[in-house]
């Protein structure tokens, strides 16, 4: 699945976006954002507080529990500060 | 008559009579048009702004957008809705959103402009950076644009 | 800085973008202008409207529009108000009025202009007279009007 | 004193605006009509529903029992339809 980082997200891992393949074990948001911080240093300080990140699947909001299975866009980003 | 609704993300400035014209020309059942334009501020608690950066999520920002724009349509009688929301840097006196409504009657009109911006500064996915003196930093989201949104959604 | 306001009472039309530039141009504190323009809609009711003139009392009409705008600075942090109110014969499709507040923030410059319509529409010393296929008759004022105008007198 | 008259009222009277001379027993707005609508049939007709008539003294607001004394300029009008 392609995972997408906007804002301190994208700055703090460096990177726009990516594709992964979680084992099966990481079933929700939360297990992935868990599962994506043990990729590396910038990966644990971008997801350091997940409480604090937002997240989409495939361009709509979803809560923390919220399952990943079949989705193809997922994206991390801190709250919005649009308008 | 059917609703105009224009939704545009953007770089380029917008012009808000040519945006209003297109909501309005060629009808008259048109009896309210309320605009907001945000602007970029100088500063910010007392702190210089030299300019913001905006970014955005792109399709998932059109999605949104949409998205509350029907929600608007279905909540009041409009007839038309345009909202522009820039992105790239943008300095201080620039604006940043436009939000129009335009109804038979003020009410609708009002409280459509106040819905949008309030679902555009809580839920849609942008972001601003700002250049100060520190350097550049990103701006921390309001709880109180969290709480004005919510409003909306009680009962 | 101090707050920017215009009233004026006029036959000829508004530039609206002109008008919001004369609030925002040279000064980078303004984050927020709301724009409502009324509009002569070509039916009401379900009947048609050639076009509305409209009288005013001269003198007290600018009074009264002035002091809605000095209580709106009061009770919001505005940085300008703008109100224009036409006067003559109006055709449908043609700007009425228009009403603009300025402020930092987006909420200032909602309630302020709501305020400053519902109070025009209930208080101000204007009279809409309107051609329609009977003749002309005086538009009869709308009780819905005086209550949109009381909201804002209650404790 | 100076009575001015706007839209129907000044429509019905078929007059804009007059001097007049109110003898003393008329105190109050509520006088001034009752006492302007025994001037003629013109009046009658403008002043038969005197609780729809607002007025304004000196450009300012004015319930029906307002005292008159003292002002310069009392205007009669229907309630407003500006905006």
């Amino acid at each position: 699945m392609k995972v997408k980082y906007f804002a301190w997200v994208r700055e703090r891992i460096g990177k726009a976006e990516e594709t992964v393949e979680p084992p099966p074990g990481v079933r929700t948001i939360e297990d992935l954002m868990a599962w994506l911080a043990k990729r590396g240093e910038t990966y644990a300080y971008a997801f350091e507080t997940p409480r604090v990140i937002r997240a989409a699947i495939d361009h709509t909001h979803v809560k923390s529990d919220a399952a990943i299975a079949g989705a193809r866009e997922i994206a991390f980003f801190p709250p919005m500060t649009g308008g | 008559m059917t609703a105009n609704v224009t939704i545009r993300i953007q770089q380029a400035d917008f012009d808000i009579a040519q945006e209003i014209s297109a909501l309005t020309e060629g009808r008259t059942d048109v009896g309210a048009v309320v605009s907001f334009s945000g602007i970029c501020r100088g500063s910010e608690g007392g702190e210089t702004i030299a300019a913001l950066t905006l970014e955005h999520y792109p399709g998932m920002a059109e999605a949104e957008i949409a998205r509350h724009a029907d929600t608007a349509m279905s909540r009041w009688p409009l007839t038309g809705v345009s909202i522009i929301h820039r992105v790239g840097r943008i300095t201080p006196g620039e604006n940043i959103v436009l939000v129009l409504t335009a109804s038979q009657h003020r009410q609708a009109a009002f409280a459509a402009a106040e819905f949008l911006m309030d679902y555009l500064k809580a839920n849609a996915p942008f972001w601003k950076r700002e250049e100060n003196a520190g350097g550049t930093s990103w701006v921390e989201a309001r709880h109180h644009d969290d709480d004005a949104a919510a409003r909306w959604t009680k009962p």
